[in-house]
């Protein structure tokens, strides 16, 4: 039996953006089929396809048929049966996706619920034990916050695979997680789902865990095969640019960490009441040179990254900047920022030649509108200075950010997770203009979670666990 | 923890509101002692009647000494004497409390109930005609001020049909039209913060992964979205328990509902600011009160606020 | 990007001035049009009405008729010309009303958000009390303190009803020291003062102006409600709250009475609330 | 289920249980009792106890406590509780009682009793001292009593027929009550009074009383007597048309007009007993100083205007400081426009055409107090701003909350509205002129003080014989005519609402509303 059976299926939304063109795709019982793209390449759409949760007024022409019982154009109240019956789902972010109000236990046992069906005794805390969750009969009465990504996204596929489904599918399942932890949840779907659908951007992750692979642009399928050849042998330009995006080639030449040091950070402590963010770490960076800090979520890192742009204080050692120890006196932009949340680190209301002129006239000087579009340009944008933020994509906007901390001329940028909220392939090309600011002299201290991209670009990677540097 | 804080705060909040208070208290013109004298018969209050009269209100002692006691007494419930009937302020209250209770409990009932049903409506249908009326209604109940709907509803419903009593005894019988009256002021605020949070809880993700799980519409609504809608929506009526209670002096008189609120509008017109003080600090109080239920009830619903 | 984020991809609103925004909204073009309706009648009724404080007592009470449109009160005075002096009166005064608590509010807002520390907590908890007073008692508290008249009035008014856009301003204040754009700014050597000047206070301004738009509709009403009770504007001034607790004994017989300073209520509130829920619709999209 | 479904079935079962609870808390109309006659006044002032001297002065008008004289619209006060009332000799008056007149707890009123009684008030009652100085009465038969007074009193019989000056009652039981320590709500199981009804049950809304079958008048007509105390004005009456009351006490005179045509409810008025709202001047601020302005203004007030058209006929006209009725009223105002502008421009208050009138550059204007507590004064002051305007006399109308304070000051006011006769519910027409008129007299608010006036005053107060004090009223009339020291605005006609059972209620006079004979017409 087919779990999943996909006739030339296309999908225009109410707005008339065409989402999906004539896709056709078969997942038979035991098989596992993985489908990559960049983002805004339909990946999303054909999963909420497959769910029959398109928003109103969507036009759905072709045929999908679940486990052999057709979608396209059913009344709700069929969808709805099969729903998490015939096919699991197995969202993005754990936490995003658990009711805060609720237990965990509550969220699994909402598999049954949601049909009205009464929970098998012990199902929930041996589904639990099953995807080994430490103490399960406690554990399941806490609440999400309570719980780390891993294991409640290991919970979350409990509940996806409660009704054993005959197709699952997976909608970039470890993204939100830190990078050592995605293959051992990739293991536990595969361990407990039927036919598995895994949707990704990260062409090099999908191939260790599925077999065949479809790879979409703008809404249509532009190369499929067996993971293996794809990988090794890309032949489509966009698979190539996938793979390349996906797993960046670690730096091959080391730059000599030459010139004087910009700042130099000596047994520096910070406490936030009990906690202690950062213990006793020091460090020396140099003009060109990029330094990044490995670390998982709550190591203090970012605390790290603040001490030495300057917003806090250090409880004791120093943080020595251009020769001064104290910021005040330091010349105003020495220190420039790069944020995670491009978006919100530019002023909404402002068009973009005030938010670049912002830290010239800071100085004292004037920015020519020509001198902004340079600086755009420098950045890789369009220079049309009048647009606002909101009109921009998160990645625009990221470069609009780096633009205005070069205006500053910064002899350091401190950034935190600069292309944690990117996708692969505009990730990379934000790490390439990180490396060619350090290689015309700017040193970069760089904070993220995802250990490969940062080897890729930096000059010495260097990894904080509970407050140390290691 | 959580409620130690909260419980401090409010009770800053009410030491804040009796100084306030208090201020205006000593600064009212007219001299206390001789308008309680007068008030209980003395034609004429003779000097030294006045002086025993200041004595007993602690009139002369210095401002900081009068603070003290008149906070313990209002602490101990002892609101002062009314300048009015000469009679004590907490006697007058503690017989009309109840009827305000009565009135001011129905009406937020009332308006909780109508804001949940204008407010849901209005998030359900968002955008398609249930909203546009919903919405519609609410604004007519808050553009309609409760005295002219009162003036209307007692002329036509009371005397022309005949349904319902023009003096109201104060009792359940006769609460509908003056709480309705009443609630009606806050419906439409109330409904809007609860469409709002709707709206905003409904776009949350885990409502869709429910979804795909295949719950339909009322459980995704009544055990997901309301809950997490809960805690804006109580806040606003938290606060709102301030504007109801403001509200009451306008509605009692209207009605003649026998509660606290229409005494005060009898000792707003003689300028009896004892009753008027009294009455303020019953109001905070009850919001207060409010407030610190409003807390403890959405520290259950959210466990976050716990930790 | 997974199916858990918005289904189209970022729509490109291209960014028009507010006030265009605004009025492209039905709600607002009804708000502004029954506000501007009410401002012009105010301000042109006089020259075309009779006087509005001449009694005529042979024409007590009359009903609506071709000399009086609206009727005519207990002393014979055009109810027309009334309804529009009590016009200028009431929206006058909850202008002023809102204009001096939006001022305050956005003061003390501001400050305990842009501060913090000791100066946040005691401005906090004050705002905290005066949400907590009702304003009808508030107010009397202070007529009572500097006698009746309308002029006390607005005062008592103005100074109870800031603690609600003082609470906004903080909200937005607060969370700006912590902004990614505001430490930008700082880092790049902008006074800590011009950044949040620069960039907070706008945003800031905004919502006090939808908060004060909004708050309008409630000051009108408050002033009714109080001058309903005897507190607010003497006899023989023209003010809505009075003419309707005149109206109030002889509305059985009259009830054209209530018409003039009952409409007048209701349009002006109406159009304040739309007005404002459409300025609030714009500048933070649900 | 779609959505569209859910929200219908949420408003359908919302609006059904809003409904039901609405039924539920809104009371049916009370039944209108048929049978025997029964009266529920609702009036403005709640009745806090039934302590004689804090509140005793409510219980002539309703019923449930008598006076020994009663007050008459035209003549000297008739014998009530007495007999017969003589005044033998100029300083002695000799009370002599009913027989069979017994307290509701059955102590029979004797001449001691009453002895007891004048003099218990004369200690405790400040207005009975000061009325009635230095007096001293004694039991001088088993139902007769001697009061003798200072000095010769001529309103004696007004004083004994004033509500608030001597009520019926038990003073033995009083004062051991009171001495008991006991709170004032027990006095209802105490029955201390003599009246036709007796108070059965009373709260902060309302007072039960049932007849009193061994009553000494014989039994009274009403089988049961309901008081409703409502303060706001609107709902009284509003209560009447709904049923829930038969007479609706104070109503404001602007609602007479409002209950033309209906069959529920009807605006009942009775005879004058004297003019009602007097303008007073402050003698001692211009322009009032001068008596010329003070004669004009009296004439340039158009009092047949304010009777007849302001108040529709529900005022009579102001001609004086009495109304004919009494037969020694003196006609001393008349709208004379003439005069009052000659009288202006003797002033110095010159006119240029229709315009202002000014003197030394300063416009002729003057403020007048009104009181929300008596909403007739707005009506009344308007009406007087519109007549002046007339006359090119400016006035501005302010509202202040206690008129008593304002006028009490020296200065600070020119004018006032103020309610208030000019002779007392007994028909005492001495101590309002002692009062109000003579120099140094605690509601001499105005600062008359003239020799000439204080030396006919107290004459008066002496003047037993009835003609000799007709001539010394009159020529005291005339008097304060020439120099304007007061006048009056219009004479309210005393009215109540009653309902249809009630159309053809007699109004009584000083406020008695309910007698043994009170029943429905």
């Amino acid at each position: 039996m087919t779990a999943l059976a996909i006739r030339d299926l296309t999908v225009v939304y109410p707005n008339g953006h065409r989402a999906l063109e004539s896709i056709s795709l078969h997942v038979h019982a035991g098989e596992r089929w993985a489908v990559v793209g960049r983002s805004g390449s339909g990946k999303t759409t054909l999963v909420r396809a497959v769910l029959g949760l398109l928003p109103a007024g969507s036009t759905v022409t072709g045929s999908i048929e679940v486990d052999g019982r057709e979608i396209v154009g059913r009344p709700e109240r069929e969808l709805r049966a099969l729903r998490g019956r015939a096919v699991g789902y197995v969202p993005q972010d754990p936490f995003a996706a658990c009711d805060p109000l609720r237990s965990v236990g509550h969220h699994v046992e909402e598999a049954w619920r949601a049909h009205r069906l009464p929970t098998p005794t012990g199902a929930v805390v041996g589904g639990l034990a099953e995807v080994d969750i430490a103490d399960p009969e406690v554990r399941a009465r806490h609440h999400p916050h309570h719980w780390s990504g891993g294991m409640l996204q290991r919970a979350t596929i409990v509940a996806a695979t409660a009704h054993e489904p005959p197709l699952t599918l997976a909608d970039e399942p470890t993204s939100a997680l830190d990078t050592e932890l995605a293959d051992d949840v990739l293991h536990t779907v595969r361990r407990r789902c039927g036919a598995l659908l895994l949707i990704s951007h990260d062409l090099a992750l999908v191939a260790r865990h599925a077999d065949q692979v479809v790879v979409l642009a703008d809404g249509r399928e532009v190369d499929r095969g067996r993971c293996a050849e794809l990988l090794s042998t890309p032949t489509v330009l966009e698979t190539r640019s996938l793979v390349e995006a996906a797993v960046p080639p670690p730096r091959r030449v080391p730059s000599a960490p030459g010139g004087e040091p910009v700042a130099e950070v000596r047994g520096v402590s910070r406490r936030y009441g009990p906690v202690t963010a950062v213990d006793d770490v020091s460090l020396t960076q140099h003009r060109g040179e990029i330094v990044g800090i490995v670390g998982r979520s709550g190591s203090g890192k970012s605390t790290l990254a603040r001490l030495v742009a300057g917003l806090e204080r250090p409880d004791s050692g120093t943080v020595t900047l251009d020769g001064q120890s104290t910021r005040r006196r330091l010349r105003p932009g020495y220190v420039m920022p790069v944020f995670q949340d491009p978006v919100a680190s530019l002023d909404r209301r402002w068009p973009l030649w005030r938010t670049l002129a912002e830290p010239v006239r800071a100085r004292g000087a004037a920015l020519t509108r020509d001198a902004a579009a340079r600086a755009l340009a420098d950045v890789g944008l369009d220079p049309d200075l009048d647009r606002r933020p909101g009109s921009l994509s998160v990645g625009q906007a990221q470069r609009v950010a780096i633009a205005r901390a070069l205006l500053a001329e910064p002899a350091l940028l401190v950034a935190d997770e600069p292309t944690a909220s990117l996708d692969v392939a505009t990730a990379a090309a934000i790490t390439d203009l990180l490396r060619g600011l350090a290689d015309r002299g700017t040193a970069l201290l760089v904070v993220s979670h995802d250990r490969a991209r940062l080897a890729g670009y930096a000059d010495r990677v260097l990894t904080m666990r509970d407050g140390r540097l290691g | 923890m959580l409620v130690l804080r909260r419980l401090g705060q409010a009770l800053i909040t009410l030491a804040g509101a009796g100084v306030l208070v208090f201020a205006m208290l000593a600064v009212t013109p007219g001299d206390p002692a001789r308008r309680v004298l007068e008030a209980r018969g003395v034609g004429e209050p003779s000097p030294p009647a006045i002086a025993a009269m200041r004595d007993e209100l602690r009139l002369d002692d210095p401002l900081l000494a009068r603070f003290g006691s008149w906070a313990a007494d209002a602490a101990r419930g002892n609101l002062g004497t009314s300048w009015r009937t000469g009679r004590p302020v907490s006697d007058e209250f503690a017989a009309r409390l109840p009827a305000t209770l009565r009135l001011t409990g129905a009406a937020l009932a009332l308006a909780v109930g109508t804001a949940l049903v204008l407010g849901t409506t209005a998030a359900l249908g968002a955008g398609r005609w249930p909203d546009v009326l919903a919405r519609g209604i609410a604004l007519a109940v808050l553009v309609v001020p409760s005295f002219v709907l009162g003036i209307v509803i007692l002329d036509l419903v009371v005397v022309r049909a005949g349904l319902g009593r023009v003096i109201a005894d104060g009792t359940w019988a006769t609460v509908f039209l003056p709480a309705l009256t009443l609630a009606l002021g806050s419906v439409a605020t109330w409904s809007r913060i609860l469409r709002t949070s709707l709206l905003e809880a409904g776009s949350a993700t885990h409502l869709r992964v429910s979804a795909a799980r295949g719950a339909g519409p009322r459980r995704r609504l009544l055990v997901h979205q309301l809950p997490n809608a809960a805690a804006p929506f109580l806040t606003m009526v938290g606060l709102g328990t301030a504007a109801l209670i403001g509200g009451a002096p306008i509605v009692e008189s209207v009605f003649t509902w026998p509660g606290i609120g229409r005494y005060t509008v009898e000792a707003i017109n003689a300028r009896d600011m004892p009753v008027v003080v009294g009455f303020t600090l019953v109001a905070v109080l009850t919001y207060v009160v409010a407030g610190l239920i409003v807390d403890l009830v959405c520290a259950a619903i959210d466990p976050r606020l716990r930790s | 990007m997974s199916i858990l984020t918005r289904a189209t991809p970022r729509v490109r609103a291209v960014h028009r001035p507010l006030w265009r925004a605004l009025l492209a909204r039905p709600a607002a073009q009804v708000g502004s049009a029954f506000g501007l309706a009410l401002v012009l009648a105010a301000v042109l009724g006089p020259l075309f009405l009779p006087d509005p404080d001449m009694p005529d007592y042979a024409d007590q009470l009359a009903p609506p008729s071709a000399a009086h449109w609206l009727g005519t009160d207990q002393s014979g005075r055009d109810l027309l010309a009334r309804t529009l002096a009590g016009a200028r009166t009431s929206l006058g005064a909850a202008a002023l009303v809102m204009a001096l608590a939006a001022v305050i509010g956005l003061v003390v807002g501001t400050l305990a958000g842009a501060i913090g520390g000791v100066v946040d907590t005691v401005l906090t908890r004050l705002t905290d009390v005066l949400l907590g007073l009702p304003s009808l008692v508030l107010t009397l508290a202070v007529v009572g303190v500097l006698g009746p008249g309308y002029a006390n009035l607005v005062l008592a008014m103005a100074v109870t009803s800031w603690a609600g856009i003082a609470r906004l301003a903080r909200a937005v204040a607060r969370g700006a020291r912590s902004r990614p754009d505001v430490l930008a700014a700082r880092m790049a050597g902008v006074g800590p003062v011009r950044a949040v000047l620069r960039h907070v206070v706008p945003g800031v301004a905004v919502q006090v102006a939808v908060a004060a738009t909004l708050g309008l509709g409630e000051a009108v009403l408050a002033l009714g409600g109080l001058s309903f009770l005897g507190l607010g504007a003497q006899p023989p001034t023209a003010e809505w709250g009075t003419m309707l607790a005149a109206g109030r004994d002889t509305f059985a017989y009259a009830p054209w009475q209530l018409i003039g300073p009952g409409l007048g209520l209701v349009l002006a509130v109406a159009a304040a609330t739309l007005v404002g829920d459409a300025l609030r619709d714009v500048t933070e999209p649900t | 289920m779609s959505r569209g479904s859910l929200v219908r079935r949420l408003a359908a079962c919302a609006v059904v249980t809003a409904v039901a609870a609405g039924c539920a808390t809104t009371g049916g109309q009370e039944p209108t009792p048929a049978g025997p006659p029964t009266l529920t006044l609702a009036t403005g002032f709640a009745i806090d106890d039934l302590d004689p001297l804090e509140n005793g002065y409510w219980g002539p008008e309703f019923g449930y406590v008598e006076l020994l004289m009663r007050p008459e619209r035209g003549g000297a006060p008739t014998p009530w509780v007495l007999q017969e009332l003589t005044n033998p000799a100029p300083t002695t008056w000799v009370l002599r009682l009913r027989d069979r007149v017994t307290f509701q707890n059955g102590t029979p009123l004797t001449g001691a009793a009453l002895a007891d009684l004048i003099t218990f008030q004369l200690a405790e009652n400040p207005d009975v001292a000061s009325a009635l100085e230095g007096a001293t009465a004694a039991a001088s038969g088993p139902l007769e009593v001697t009061l003798t007074t200072a000095r010769p009193a001529p309103n004696v019989p007004s004083i004994l027929a004033d509500e608030s000056m001597v009520p019926v009652y038990d003073v033995a039981a009083y004062r051991a009550h009171r001495d008991s320590g006991a709170a004032a709500t027990e006095l209802i199981t105490k029955g201390l009074y003599t009246g036709p009804y007796v108070v059965d049950t009373l709260d902060a809304e309302s007072m039960q009383l049932s007849p009193r079958a061994d009553h000494w008048g014989g039994e009274p007509a009403l089988d049961d007597l309901t008081l409703r105390f409502v303060p706001e004005a609107g709902a009284r009456i509003q209560a009447v048309q709904a049923g829930e009351a038969d007479i609706a006490l104070y109503p404001p005179t602007a609602t007479a007009q409002t209950l033309t045509g209906r069959q529920d409810s009807f605006y009942v008025t009775g005879a004058a007993t004297g003019p009602t709202f007097v303008l007073q001047f402050n003698q001692r601020e211009a322009p009032f100083d001068d008596e010329r302005v003070r004669k004009a203004v009296y004439a340039g007030i158009d009092y047949t205007e304010i009777a007849d058209e302001v108040m529709n006929g529900l005022y009579a006209p102001a001609t004086g400081l009495y109304v004919d009725s009494r037969p020694w009223a003196e006609k001393t105002q008349a709208f004379d426009a003439t005069r009052a502008a000659t009288l202006l421009d003797e002033a110095g208050w010159t006119r240029a055409g229709d315009g202002p009138r000014s003197k030394g550059g300063q416009e002729l204007r003057f403020g007048i107090l009104t009181y929300p507590q008596q909403p007739d004064s707005d009506t009344l002051a308007l009406a007087v701003q519109a007549q002046l305007a007339r006359l090119g006399v400016g006035v501005d109308i302010r509202q202040v909350p206690d008129i008593q304070a304002a006028v009490e000051e020296q200065t600070g006011w020119q004018a006032s509205v103020y309610g208030g006769g000019f002779i007392s519910f007994g028909g005492d027409y001495l101590t309002p002129l002692v009062n109000t008129l003579r120099t140094g007299g605690p509601n001499n608010y105005t600062g008359t003080s003239d020799p000439a006036l204080d030396a006919l005053i107290d004459r008066l107060g002496v003047e037993l014989d009835t003609t000799e004090r007709d001539g010394l009223l009159r020529r005291i009339q005339t008097l304060i005519a020439e120099r304007g020291y007061l006048g009056y605005l219009g004479v309210r006609l005393p009215a109540v609402v009653a309902g249809p059972a009630w159309r053809g209620y007699p109004v009584p006079i000083s406020n008695l509303w309910v007698n043994a004979q009170t029943a429905p017409a």
